[in-house]
């Protein structure tokens, strides 16, 4: 039915409806949302008959390249446009397509009630089609295109109402903060066209060998720098949390299972560069350790659901880019994370979601309580992914994060046993703000007010709920069954036969990461289940709850260090640009006709004077010439 | 068939034909202006559709003796970059006419002269990038002057005859130093030969090195002051916020190209080591002015300031590229020019539209137009996009390749170069929301959105701009050979890959 | 060189023979003509004079003599450049000066006094200036082709004193007229006096009056240095007056303003042409081998010069003192030519005098036409608006302007190119960078101008451009027609001013 | 006598000259200022003309008288007119012509 040139069909079919939506104006409000759809569908049926072809084939030629044509081409600088589907390329396609799908689906209804809608869906497509273009690209540069597109795809969405004030300045903060991170992207590219010639995957690929420890560090570091943008890792985090301005959809697309997985995605396909840049692998797990905690901790603390999943969402990814900080090992581990997560966080937006819809747009925990009743399905579906993302076997967290946890452990020495702990750690703040936020808002009485009244949500937006609860129950297993995508992803991959260092068998770790879940859980019951809560933040609280809820004050931080300073420079340039420089030529101008002025005033009218001056050139003639010939 | 000439005579019979015209066939001198300018550009297409790509050397020469006793010809002939360049030029100006249809009224003076101005200048461009010939050259360069000085003075709004002035002067000042080093040239041909200003032989003079510096500083500042490049560039500010959204693209489009052009086309050629002993210098200059430009864009209130001051930062990326001395960089600065007279031309159309129908430039005055008028505010975003050098957009290759090209010989000034991408993000984003985002300002309810001659005037640069993103391919092929000649003629060859010196 | 046959070749000398004709039968026609005819007789006559004067030169245009007059004149192309240019510029100011508006009925009458208010109701005007003006014409037209002191210092004073009285008849602002003119005739023999002075000395270097006898004194390289530089120190103070070179600049402004706008015009253009004609030649051929000892200081004076002018001119608010400040500036540039001391730099000077001169003559042409109720407006703050009023008139000043500024496609662009690379090629760079930097500050003002009459809206009092006469227009249209050709197609100028320009000795 | 001597009361005289050019107000002593310079040049003249031995420099004296002549004619009426107009010959008091 699809050749291999159907790899445009991929990227096409999206794009096409974008563009399409965009232009058509007003005219096709009526059916436009249906048309996105139905594309962003054909697209994942593309997929799935890619995957299942390519399943058909050997592993070692399961990857296909397209060219599409030559992009840029100057002297020694070539870079063609051309798509690379592989293994680890298929999975995100799957991923894209398949949650997109849902999501146009459930936003179908969610968005019903917008006069915007057919913005909103363009929006949508045009997302998918940049994030494809991510994952298919088969050289930095593409990818860079791809890596933009879906930049800006988030930004529009995040800003999707931006006649909220708040709502603009978070898209922009999220543009500004990747734009820091594509700096480093770019970064990495010249240095990688610099060193070794060329930007594609297989080139850099084949010549990192060659490469000097320094020059891939380098760029490792630097395409760290670009993942730490696109994923809202340490330091450049921030955005994140803000960007839950978007439309929840969005959160749960965008914000949750595709985009913001990106930056692992840029380091699971720059395995050869970090394979042979341990300094730069290392840092990766750092960024990966902080963040996770980072995220965990601010999670406590958020009232605002949507805020609390973000935050979850942020320390979900540390997970990924610490296992693929982990080597190769770690490699198919964070995308089965990656995968999983995919899953049952943007099923948890999704009902987050429906729970605002119920709720007339209430964000705000403290104000829910009790859910469970009006919402049964919803309540089912969360809660499906509340086990998932627990980590509760046979739910799909279990396989995925506990996989990283030993890997954590395994990968040996002090670091292991530290990282391990931090993960294991992570794992019970996990469990702690997640049982928070299940037992705020399904548990427990109502707090909401008397002129709320829950209801549950249609159908449409229900189905992709549900579907996608399925898929965080049984996702896990189905990866992990006979080491099923270990094996599919392994052929990418330099597998080095490290040595097993079990400082303690698998079955240990698994307890006690079940251990820490438990006791998260059982902290959560007895702060929040056992004793009132008032539906007012409390204001008496430790200052660690005071700084969690500031975010860990990053954005103060990034205000000092970054905004005032940035300002007071502005400032500063644009008056040196008043005074100094365009001063400079002003004050040129007036010493002109100063001498002018000054000068004329040897014109006194006077006949006498002038012969005067006669006079004195004459002498002075002579006595130059004196001078002259003496 | 002679084109250039023909090129340059079309506009200027024009030019004539309106000024046979009664003051009161106003419209007619629009039409009369808009179809004169679609002639050249349609001609000029054919004719780029006979430039034979891969030949480095001139195309389409023409040479006639102009003043023997100096050894002057009018002798014109293009390379691959004058062509791009001229393509540029004439395919713009008629959209500046369609585009500002009505910004001829108004003025000191009648409709008629406005269009006669606007003419003249582009039989000037058209002179300025295909003179062969120093001194016609510099003759262009200067008579260019002429009619934008009118245009601002006479058109423009606000403190228009200060800035009129203040560009003129600029400039003339700019032309005179290199008017100081072409009567060098001219002495030192003489010594060496003939009197000649033919291009080629004076690349081939022999002239010492501290003559050579002095006379690559005449040229290099009067194209700098064009270009214009810091601390040379305060002119450009005034002149762009009192001139005509129209006056303004033609001023920053295309006119301040023909310093960048200048540079590759007389610095590089005239005084290959005087460049090697400069570059350094001028690779500073070009850092200061990407990130300068940036910084006070960020800092700009008035919208118009705010996109001239993005372009002395763009600028900054071009020279960058120019004195990378890599084919990459070459051929960037050059998709460069091109690029960037197509982002600004929509960024200062569009902005106009706003201003005209807001009646203010000062951006807090606007707001949340994108309700009101989602059509011209996409336009600016999708402008504005291209302007941060979007992937996928026109401006994104160039730039990247300027990038690329200058890490290979000047990491440092690339990676300081890099950070302007961010603050570029910040100059855009920041009218883009105050402007187009939050809540709809008063004053600004009912504005109308773009008609339909707007529309056709903004659609073509919007495609040229999304198209060259996917596939600069057609420019690409133009610019590169005469790219790599330049830099091979200065002996220089692009940095191998170093393996990071291993 | 040496003394043939004591004969004089009337042919070659009847441009100069024809124009002191026509200056006596002008005396003539003063005293016998009617008060009514008097006018246009004057008129016709000087036309027709000066026109048969340039035929005549065009018929010797090819001719060299040094024995023409025994010697002590010689006939050679630039010579003949030199009269060529003196009479065309001449008879563009005729024309001005044929619009007696411009000039007082009785020249003797007291201002103000009952009889000239008689003399003006009774509608008489003055005619005398035509024979004057013939009389001046006659001595700039042998100061530049002199080859012996005498006949130098007989030249200058032909051409001064008329110039004297001339400045002196302006019908308006009669005080100020008889000052510049005082002014102008006391400066001029004090300088004559140097002048004088200088060529006694040279005289006594050399022991010869004659151009020759001094270059091969001074070739000879004996005699006493001191009195040989005192010589030339003295003479160059007489030559630098006339055209108006710092130190010696003074009077130029006064007298510039004083006197009538058409008679502004005549000194302005024609006396540099004569003056400079006179110095080049001189410094060309006499004092060419002393070059070490002048060069040095004329190099010092043009830079000064042309500063010096660019400067004050930014600071004028009279259109004449203006221009007279310009003429200055312009005076250092052609003196760049003259230190330039080889073939180019004599070209170049020749054919920027040309166009100088008309353009000069342009502008002061136009400078006549914008009055009020009291006469000429020079006011320059009173010309704003005038591209408004009139715009024709406005954008032909504003294209002699552009000519003074030197932008290119203007007669000025090309005499600054030719006269600043011949310097340059003469080995002195110095002046090239001062002459651009004083261009760019000349552009200030002339720009200045150019905002004034364009982008400044019109004030109403009472300033109008009048319907110029026949003549003057024709004046001003030919002057402007010339100075955009001699900047698109100075070829044809150039080509023969090349094959021309040789001083014969 | 040496003839040096001549040259000496010359350059004297010249310099009495233009001093009382610069010093002198009134318009007539002025210019007979300039007139005694231009006597001394022609003093210089003919003593130059002694010393070289040929007659071309009193030749030029002769012209010189003439040419002062009519120089005197000329000033003279300027300066009548000017007194007439103004009823005074101070040069001072011609000063409206300034900057």
């Amino acid at each position: 039915m699809f050749n291999t040139n159907s790899l445009v069909y991929l990227i096409g079919l999206p794009l096409f409806g974008a563009t399409f939506l965009l232009l058509a104006g007003r005219k096709v409000d009526k059916w436009g949302h249906i048309l996105a759809t139905v594309l962003s569908g054909s697209a994942f049926i593309v997929g799935v008959d890619q995957f299942f072809q390519m399943a058909n084939r050997a592993p070692e030629d399961r990857a296909i390249t397209q060219v599409l044509f030559s992009w840029i081409n100057v002297g020694t600088f070539n870079v063609d446009a051309a798509l690379l589907l592989d293994q680890l390329s298929i999975c995100f396609v799957l991923l894209i397509t398949g949650v997109g799908t849902l999501i146009h689906i459930y936003s179908i209804a969610y968005m019903s009630h917008d006069e915007n809608r057919r913005r909103f869906f363009a929006y949508l497509n045009l997302f998918i089609a940049a994030m494809l273009l991510l994952v298919l690209g088969n050289s930095y540069l593409n990818l860079y295109v791809g890596w933009e597109g879906v930049g800006l795809a988030s930004y529009l969405l995040i800003g999707f109402w931006n006649q909220k004030p708040a709502y603009a300045t978070a898209s922009k903060k999220a543009f500004i903060a990747n734009r820091v991170g594509d700096m480093g992207l770019s970064l990495a590219i010249m240095i990688a066209f610099a060193t070794l010639g060329t930007v594609s995957f297989a080139g850099v690929a084949e010549k990192s060998h060659t490469a000097s420890q320094g020059a891939l560090t380098a760029i490792g570091i630097m395409l760290l720098v670009a993942a730490t943008g696109k994923s809202a890792q340490f330091p450049l985090q921030a955005w994140l949390g803000d960007a839950m301005a978007g439309p929840t959809p969005v959160s749960a697309l965008i914000h949750a299972a595709t985009m913001v997985t990106a930056g692992v995605y840029l380091i699971v396909r720059s395995n050869f560069i970090f394979d042979a840049a341990p300094t730069a692998q290392l840092l990766v797990v750092i960024i990966g350790a902080i963040t996770l905690m980072f995220g965990a901790i601010i999670g406590t603390a958020k009232d605002d659901i949507k805020k609390a999943l973000a935050a979850s969402t942020m320390s979900q990814i540390g997970y990924m880019v610490l296992a693929s900080g982990l080597g190769p090992v770690g490699y198919a581990f964070a995308i089965m994370h990656l995968l999983t997560h995919g899953f049952f966080k943007a099923g948890m937006f999704l009902g987050a979601g429906s729970v605002m819809h119920g709720m007339d747009d209430e964000v705000n925990m403290r104000k829910f309580g009790g859910i469970r009743l009006f919402m049964p399905i919803t309540f089912v579906t969360f809660g499906l992914g509340y086990l998932a993302i627990l980590g509760v076997p046979p739910f799909a967290g279990f396989y995925s994060k506990d996989k990283i946890i030993e890997t954590a452990f395994y990968s040996g020495g002090i670091k292991g046993i530290l990282i391990g702990s931090v993960a294991l750690l992570g794992a019970g703040i996990t469990a702690f703000y997640m049982s928070r936020l299940m037992i705020l808002t399904f548990m427990g009485t109502p707090r909401y007010t008397e002129d709320k009244n829950p209801h549950e949500s249609s159908f449409l937006i229900l189905l992709p709920m549900a579907i996608l609860a399925i898929g965080s129950v049984a996702s896990g297993f189905l990866l992990s069954h006979g080491n099923a995508l270990v094996n599919w992803l392994s052929p990418l991959f330099e597998m080095t036969e490290e040595t097993e260092n079990e400082i303690m068998p698998p079955i240990v770790i698994s307890s006690l990461a079940l251990v820490f879940v438990a006791a998260g859980f059982a902290l959560a019951w007895k702060m929040y289940a056992r004793s009132a809560v008032s539906n007012t933040a409390p204001t008496d609280v430790s200052i660690f709850t005071k700084a969690a809820r500031r975010d860990l004050f990053q954005d103060d931080f990034n205000e000092a260090v970054f905004m005032r300073p940035g300002q007071l420079l502005t400032k500063t340039l644009v008056s040196t640009d008043e005074l100094l420089v365009d001063g400079t030529v002003r004050g040129i101008g007036k010493a002109a006709i100063g001498s002018g002025n000054l000068l004329r005033t040897t014109q006194t009218g006077f006949v006498r004077s002038y012969a005067a001056l006669i006079l004195i050139g004459a002498i002075s003639l002579i006595a130059a010439i004196w001078v002259v010939t003496q | 068939m002679n084109y250039l000439t023909t090129l340059m005579l079309l506009p200027i019979l024009g030019a004539v034909l309106i000024a046979l015209l009664p003051k009161s066939q106003g419209l007619f001198a629009k039409y009369a202006a808009l179809v004169t300018t679609i002639l050249v550009a349609v001609l000029t297409v054919v004719m780029a559709r006979e430039f034979i790509r891969d030949s480095t050397d001139l195309q389409f020469v023409e040479s006639y003796d102009w003043i023997k006793s100096f050894g002057i010809k009018f002798a014109v002939g293009i390379d691959g970059i004058a062509l791009v360049l001229i393509l540029m030029s004439v395919i713009l100006t008629p959209i500046v006419i369609l585009a500002g249809w009505n910004e001829s009224e108004g003025g000191r003076w009648s409709v008629k002269t406005f269009y006669i101005l606007i003419l003249i200048l582009e039989a000037m461009v058209i002179g300025v990038f295909a003179a062969s010939d120093v001194f016609l050259f510099y003759v262009f360069f200067e008579a260019m002057l002429i009619p934008v000085y009118f245009l601002i003075g006479g058109y423009g709004s606000g403190a228009r005859t200060a800035a009129a002035v203040k560009f003129l002067i600029y400039s003339l000042f700019g032309g005179l130093l290199m008017l100081a080093s072409i009567i060098g040239l001219y002495v030192i041909s003489g010594q060496q030969g003939d009197h000649t200003f033919d291009l080629q032989t004076l690349s081939t003079l022999q002239i010492s090195s501290t003559t050579q510096n002095l006379l690559f500083l005449g040229f290099f500042i009067a194209f700098a002051i064009k270009a214009p490049l810091f601390p040379f560039h305060t002119w450009l500010p005034d002149a762009a916020a009192a001139g005509t959204p129209g006056t303004s693209v033609l001023l920053l489009g295309i006119l301040d190209k023909v310093g960048t052009f200048g540079m590759i086309r007389y610095c590089l050629t005239l005084f290959p080591d005087a460049t090697k002993t400069f570059t350094p210098v001028i690779i500073v200059f070009s850092v200061i002015s990407i990130l300068y430009g940036a910084f006070l864009a960020i800092g700009a209130r008035d919208i118009k300031r705010l996109i001239a001051y993005t372009s002395i930062s763009h600028f900054g990326f071009i020279t960058l590229g120019i004195f990378a001395m890599t084919t990459q960089g070459h051929s960037g600065a050059t998709l460069y020019m091109f690029n960037h007279g197509f982002s600004t031309a929509a960024l200062f159309l569009v902005a106009g539209w706003m201003i005209s129908r807001r009646g203010s430039s000062t951006i807090s005055d606007f707001g949340g137009l994108q309700r009101i008028t989602p059509v011209m505010a996409w336009s600016f975003f999708l402008a504005g996009m291209s302007s941060l050098a979007l992937p996928g957009l026109s401006s994104f290759v160039s730039e990247f390749l300027v990038l690329v090209g200058t890490y290979t010989r000047y990491p440092a000034a690339a990676i300081i170069a890099t950070f302007g991408i961010v603050l570029a993000a910040l100059y855009i984003l920041i009218p883009v929301q105050k402007a187009l985002h939050g809540p709809t300002s008063p004053g600004n309810e009912n504005l109308s959105d773009l008609n339909l001659r707007e529309k056709i005037a903004i659609a073509p640069v919007m495609a040229a701009i999304v198209f060259l993103g996917f596939y600069p391919a057609p420019l690409l092929n133009v610019i590169n050979p005469i790219a790599q000649h330049t830099i091979a003629q200065l002996g220089f060859t692009d940095p191998v890959p170093t393996n990071g010196g291993k | 060189m040496t003394f043939t046959a004591p004969v004089l070749s009337y042919q070659l000398l009847s441009p100069i023979l024809i124009v002191l004709g026509g200056a006596l039968i002008g005396v003539l026609v003063e005293a016998f003509v009617s008060r009514k005819l008097r006018p246009i007789a004057q008129l016709s006559l000087t036309i027709g004079t000066l026109l048969l004067a340039l035929f005549q030169v065009f018929t010797i245009r090819n001719s060299q003599s040094t024995t023409a007059a025994m010697g002590s004149v010689v006939i050679d192309g630039p010579a003949v450049l030199m009269q060529a240019s003196i009479l065309v510029i001449s008879i563009l100011a005729a024309f001005l000066i044929a619009d007696t508006e411009n000039f007082v009925p009785v020249a003797a009458a007291v201002p103000g006094s009952e009889d000239e208010r008689r003399a003006i109701q009774s509608g008489q005007t003055l005619t005398e200036v035509f024979p004057l003006t013939l009389f001046a014409v006659s001595g700039m037209m042998i100061f530049p082709i002199a080859t012996d002191l005498i006949t130098l210092f007989v030249a200058l004073e032909m051409l001064s004193l008329p110039l004297y009285l001339m400045a002196g008849l302006s019908r308006r602002r009669r005080l100020l007229s008889q000052e510049s003119a005082l002014k102008y005739f006391l400066l001029g023999a004090f300088s004559s006096a140097f002048f004088l002075f200088g060529a006694a000395y040279l005289y006594g270097y050399s022991g010869s009056v004659s151009f020759e006898g001094i270059r091969i004194a001074i070739a000879g390289g004996s005699g006493n240095d001191i009195i040989l530089l005192i010589g030339i120190a003295f003479l160059s103070v007489g030559l630098l007056f006339k055209v108006g070179a710092v130190p010696f600049h003074a009077w130029s402004p006064d007298v510039y303003q004083g006197a009538p706008t058409p008679v502004t015009a005549f000194m302005a253009a024609a006396t540099k042409v004569a003056a400079f004609g006179a110095m080049l030649r001189i410094f060309y051929t006499a004092f060419a081998n002393a070059q070490w000892q002048w060069r040095p200081l004329l190099i010092v004076i043009s830079i000064i010069t042309m500063l010096f002018g660019s400067l004050v001119a930014i600071a004028q608010r009279d259109v004449k003192r203006m221009l007279a400040y310009s003429s200055i500036a312009h005076a250092g540039f052609l003196l760049a030519g003259v230190i330039a001391l080889n073939k180019a730099g004599l070209e170049g000077s020749i054919f920027y005098l040309f166009a100088y001169g008309v353009a000069t003559v342009g502008a002061f042409g136009v400078v006549t036409l914008v009055r009020d109720s009291t006469g000429e407006v020079t006011d320059l703050n009173r010309w704003a608006g005038l591209g408004k009023r009139s715009p024709w008139v406005a954008t032909i000043f504003a294209g002699f302007l552009l000519a003074f500024a030197g932008i290119p496609l203007t007669s000025g662009f090309i005499g600054k190119f030719a006269i600043f690379s011949a310097a340059y090629e003469g080995g002195s760079k110095s002046i090239v960078i001062a002459g651009v930097l004083s261009s760019a500050i000349a552009a200030f003002f002339y720009i200045r101008v150019i905002v004034l009459m364009f982008f400044t809206d019109p004030q109403e009092d009472g300033t109008s451009v009048v319907i110029p006469s026949i003549l003057t227009r024709a004046t001003v249209v030919i002057c402007f027609v010339v100075t955009i050709a001699l900047g698109v197609f100075p070829s044809p100028l150039l080509d023969s001013i090349k094959t021309l320009a040789i001083f014969i000795r | 006598m040496n003839s040096a001597n001549y040259l000496y009361l010359s350059a004297l005289l010249f310099t009495l000259g233009a001093v009382g050019v610069v010093v002198r107000r009134n318009a007539i002593v002025v210019f007979m200022c300039i007139e005694l310079m231009l006597n001394a040049a022609n003093l210089s003249f003919v003593t130059f003309s002694r010393i070289n031995g040929n007659l071309d420099g009193q030749v030029v004296a002769f012209f010189t008288m003439v040419v002062a002549a009519c120089e005197v004619v000329i000033g003279l009426a300027i300066i009548v007119t000017i007194y007439r107009s103004r009823r005074s010959a101070s040069v001072d008091d011609a000063s409206l012509l300034k900057r």
